[in-house]
């Protein structure tokens, strides 16, 4: 099968900063992302149970975004513009897709 | 089914009527009354559990959907509360008075902070947004101890409450920036964002559908908003105690003993500071009672996800842990019978 | 509990006595009554925060929880009502009505939108199906009606109305392939998928149990199935209205005027084309009206499920909107009262 | 609301004065009626549709979520009856009985399983842990079947069943290790671990709560706890079904006749095990029922988790198929009227 | 510690759909896969989110499947047979493994 | 954008085994995980759904963990040892991150 390379963003950040995220996401023209929301964790600031939350805050999601490797870069900047104050992780990784529409 | 049907006005009035003997109740026994209740002993089912380490858990949908029910049947029956007695000019005094204890009170804890712990500016700021806004929850209680003791209050109140729930953010971060030329990108919330915040649409929708439905939307929703009401607030009180106590647990240890003890002195300055209000207003017992709660109690869901926007730098194990780990359980066991008592006093 | 016992069936006759009065309701008064109710202002406050960009939301495991709940309770009501007053030959007639509406209505809402609107054959085909089947919460709201107007109906139309949901979904598949020879492999959804689908299984089942388990099981089942009913009917409303303001928000713009309209007119070209159906059976008020909402209803959870699979080209965002953001809130607000008055001068 | 009130103590006295007639009940009719009820059948309703591979589904938060309502209203029920009636020095015995048929009945599954199926070590020592240990829902539904029958029964038979829970979580373990040196780091689960486990402390904590406010505690938690608590095992039950016809589906051809077969006999074996104890303690036909009943049961939340830690070689599929796909349908449509018909022969 | 190579398919799809797509990974004899409900995305079709959804239509699932590259060709084509005409992003990336069985 | 590589693991595995592999996270000085709960599957045992089940076993949970490479090792022989007697799977792959710190 024809494959194509492609880079997969993967960010994860408290929940109150995702419109943010996703703002930057969609002026950056990227096709589409896919939110998860997290179940727990744990990080410098100690850790976290969903089931043991009440409100937003505190509470993690991983958005996964595929791009192409073109735009990755342009992309990084701008998220990194945001997350820089907060807590939040910032992953990519070389990803091939079936179809190179849409990316 | 007429017997059913007449229900909540019987319930209502019958809570109004017996104001009377309440006169006789001191402190302490209103104090150990409220410690066993089921719903205070709810929290500290859940308290205990999460301090033992028991892996019982309330499913996170499952408590926010208990939450929208809280708001929604308080703001229904306060707006057919409303609807009953007819509106009252009062309550314009009122949530201006509410407005101004939000916006003016972080000022206060704010001071309190910097000059008695260690706490910087950003945390300061953080935290003194925290206890100028509300807990509803905090609210919801008091008017249970209310009801049970057979006194008297005003519908209205509810959109007191909800008009308490933002102003204090604009101070908290009007605070942590005073003075401080930011060079990055502010990043307030928007007043969009902060005035249609879900919990106060929720409250704010349901008040105005108990006030347009009054006596007949009442009747229709009574078996949801009144019979199961007090079963679900002791049911959200456990999960409320299972997550004060897994907080406490990861991050009392950070906290020194100043910190702690601001979330202990800062609901009684909050309270001294609107009793002269609740005079000047001439409040009932009852509304006087809701309002130094409201201004005693501290946020734990709309500031903290707005604090985490507007002010990163500041560390949210210090205000998730005063004012849903010190401050909640303090007022649920000790505040609201003490407001209630001083409440009583004034009016 | 002997008062509470019985309280279902006072709840019952009572509702069916008291039909007299209804006569004097014009189709005005019914309206305006309607706008006000709880569960319609309930509907208006999420679609109200949805298009406001509020951040309210349901939780979608409670939201779903809700509806199972609704569910439950109609065809557990339903089956109970037809265990005391007897099942009656007409079910069976009433049954095939259905099901010709349901195989029928998509071929008529087709031939509309392919001369009427720009949408081609794969979306006007999956549209049609739509409107063939049923939305079960669109006929909840008109039994509510009915029930707040003590207008009599009958219990077997939940069975009706779950007849009516897949039979469509067969139609439209067999419009979209109409005389188009389909290259790649068929992904017809098997009858099995499509009769044995949750929402089919939830009504006929609780539908069952109460017919068999009769006024003994309602008075078990009672206090959970009736009485706190309408308040999480006006909860799942709520939830309707974020859902169809969401809906709304992101792709309004997208319908042109002509589709649009369709999903205002079609309603009325269902309820016209049951009326005769309605007449020939004989139906009282309740019955027919109950017959014209269906009609007229638009599912939204079963068949946009099949359409995509079934019917991939077809375009989500235009039968969704549809469905949910034009012709549920048409049907909730202005539909019902319409169809009952109609049925009431036909009955 | 003076007649709401009153109800709880009305109903239960109502459930504890017509014992009389439950002398002309024999087995079959017991049965029977125990067939059609409600909660039964909606069990019914769900594994059929499991088996008939519906996608009918309870969202797991949900569903989690009224298993911990059942909890929290069995156990404040529990302790409120306990306030009513005195707590009873026969309180002690019953729950050291239930300890040591906790501990004692995984023995004897062990033994059959190793002498009469093709089970080796591992997979017999989980599943004989899940025997001693007890199914809430199986109590719930015999408390349920009691009451609709009006017989008398103590309210702290859920304590009893809460320490029944843990206990043949060790014996199972000792049995999979005994003469076995473990190279590898033994992986028990801590004594904290088992006791605070989630189940345990909502029904301990809400006995307690129950105990602790008594009638005032009950007249405020009714609504919620004891009216529409039928209505949500129903939908529980429902779910329960699902479950258990999901697994069936997916394991039930692995599991041959005789490993079947002990999911049949083995709770006849703990019931006659459990009998003599009862006669010994001279129970009521209620409470010897209850007995019979919890060590009838089989686990399948706590003991299951238990063992994915401390038996990671015993296969999920065995035990968790035995317990809930056999065993738990057995009791519920069989069992249940069994034991109370012998538990009144020896009372 | 000894690693071994793997594929990590990654599938992206709406939930009406899922039911086909393990039904093709069960056909070929893949070993295992775990499903994740996303929480929300954005795509060409514009923006959803999971608690403002009735119903399953408009819902994505990611499938996480760990095969054996040798498997992967035919896989992606009967994947790709399925999805053509859906909405739907497969990935794959390069994974190491500790265990060598079952995949 | 400047980034640097780490690894990310992600591990598969039962609900009731969450406790011991955080543990061992911990112990490792691991600088934070991110944990999602799974919806459904398939393997060895059959497929599972979430919405299917009542209690915790049989529920599997995937616990995502960037590291530096440094650590990779020990970490893995830890997980491993949680893990041999148990359902569970262990995948590594590569990324980069956009802020070295805290990994
Ligand atoms: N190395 C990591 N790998 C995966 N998730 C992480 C990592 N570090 C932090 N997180 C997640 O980010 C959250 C906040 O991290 P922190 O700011 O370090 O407290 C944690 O609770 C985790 O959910
Ligand atoms: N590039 C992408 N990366 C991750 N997820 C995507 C991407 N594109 C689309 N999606 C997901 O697939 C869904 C449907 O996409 P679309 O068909 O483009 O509307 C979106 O709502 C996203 O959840
Ligand atoms: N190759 C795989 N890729 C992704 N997930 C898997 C794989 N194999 C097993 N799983 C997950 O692990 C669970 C248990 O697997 P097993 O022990 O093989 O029954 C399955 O139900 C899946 O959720
Ligand atoms: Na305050
Ligand atoms: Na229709
Ligand atoms: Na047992």
């Amino acid at each position: 099968m024809k494959m194509h390379p492609k880079k997969r963003i993967e960010i994860i950040i408290e929940l109150p900063l995702q419109g943010r995220i996703t703002q930057v996401l969609d002026t950056q023209d990227v096709f589409g992302y896919t939110i998860f929301s997290a179940q727990g964790g744990r990080g410098q600031e100690g850790p976290w149970q969903r089931d043991g939350i009440v409100g937003d805050s505190g509470r993690m999601v991983a958005i996964v975004c595929i791009v192409d490797p073109a735009r990755l870069d342009g992309i990084l900047t701008q998220i990194y513009a945001v997350i820089e104050r907060q807590i939040g992780i910032v992953s990519v990784s070389d990803v091939e897709v079936v179809r190179a529409d849409h990316f | 089914m007429p017997a059913k049907a007449t229900q909540p006005h019987n319930h209502q009035t019958g809570a109004r009527r017996a104001g009377g003997n309440t006169h006789m109740d001191t402190i302490f026994t209103g104090l150990s009354a409220n410690l066993l209740s089921p719903i205070v002993l709810f929290f500290v089912v859940g308290l205990g559990a999460a301090l033992a380490r028991s892996d019982l858990s309330i499913p996170e949908p499952f408590a926010k959907a208990l939450s929208l029910y809280l708001m929604l049947a308080i703001g229904f029956k306060g707006g057919a509360e409303v609807a009953r007695v007819g509106p009252d000019i009062d309550l314009l005094l009122l949530i201006l008075a509410g407005v101004i204890l939000s916006f003016g009170l972080p000022v206060i804890a704010y001071w309190a902070l910097r000059a008695a712990s260690p706490l910087g500016r950003m945390d300061s700021a953080a935290v003194a947004a925290h206890y100028g806004s509300i807990s509803i929850v905090t609210f919801i209680a008091a008017s249970d101890f209310l009801e049970s003791r057979a006194v008297d209050f005003d519908g209205y109140l509810v959109a007191v409450a909800a008009s308490m729930e933002a102003p204090a953010i604009l101070t908290g971060i009007w605070l942590a920036r005073r003075g401080h030329a930011t060079g990055k990108v502010t990043q307030t919330p928007s007043l969009r964002e902060i005035l249609l915040n879900g919990s106060i649409v929720m409250l704010v929708g349901s008040f105005a559908i108990g006030w347009i439905t009054g006596a007949d939307g009442m009747k229709t929703m009574a078996p949801f908003v009144v019979d199961p009401f007090k079963g679900v607030l002791a049911l959200f009180l456990l999960d409320m105690g299972l997550v004060a106590g897994r907080g406490l647990r990861s991050s009392a240890r950070g906290l020194d003993a100043r910190t702690i003890g601001f979330g202990l002195y800062m609901p009684l300055i909050g309270c001294a500071v609107a009793t002269p209000l609740a005079i000047l207003l001439g409040l009932s017992a009852g509304n006087a009672a809701l309002l130094l709660t409201l201004a005693a109690s501290a946020s734990y869901i709309a500031v903290p996800a707005a604090m985490r926007l507007a002010l990163p730098e500041a560390r949210p194990a210090i205000y998730a842990t005063l004012s849903l780990g010190i401050t909640f359980p303090f007022n649920l066991a000790v505040g609201i019978p003490l407001y209630f008592t001083l409440a009583h006093a004034i009016a």
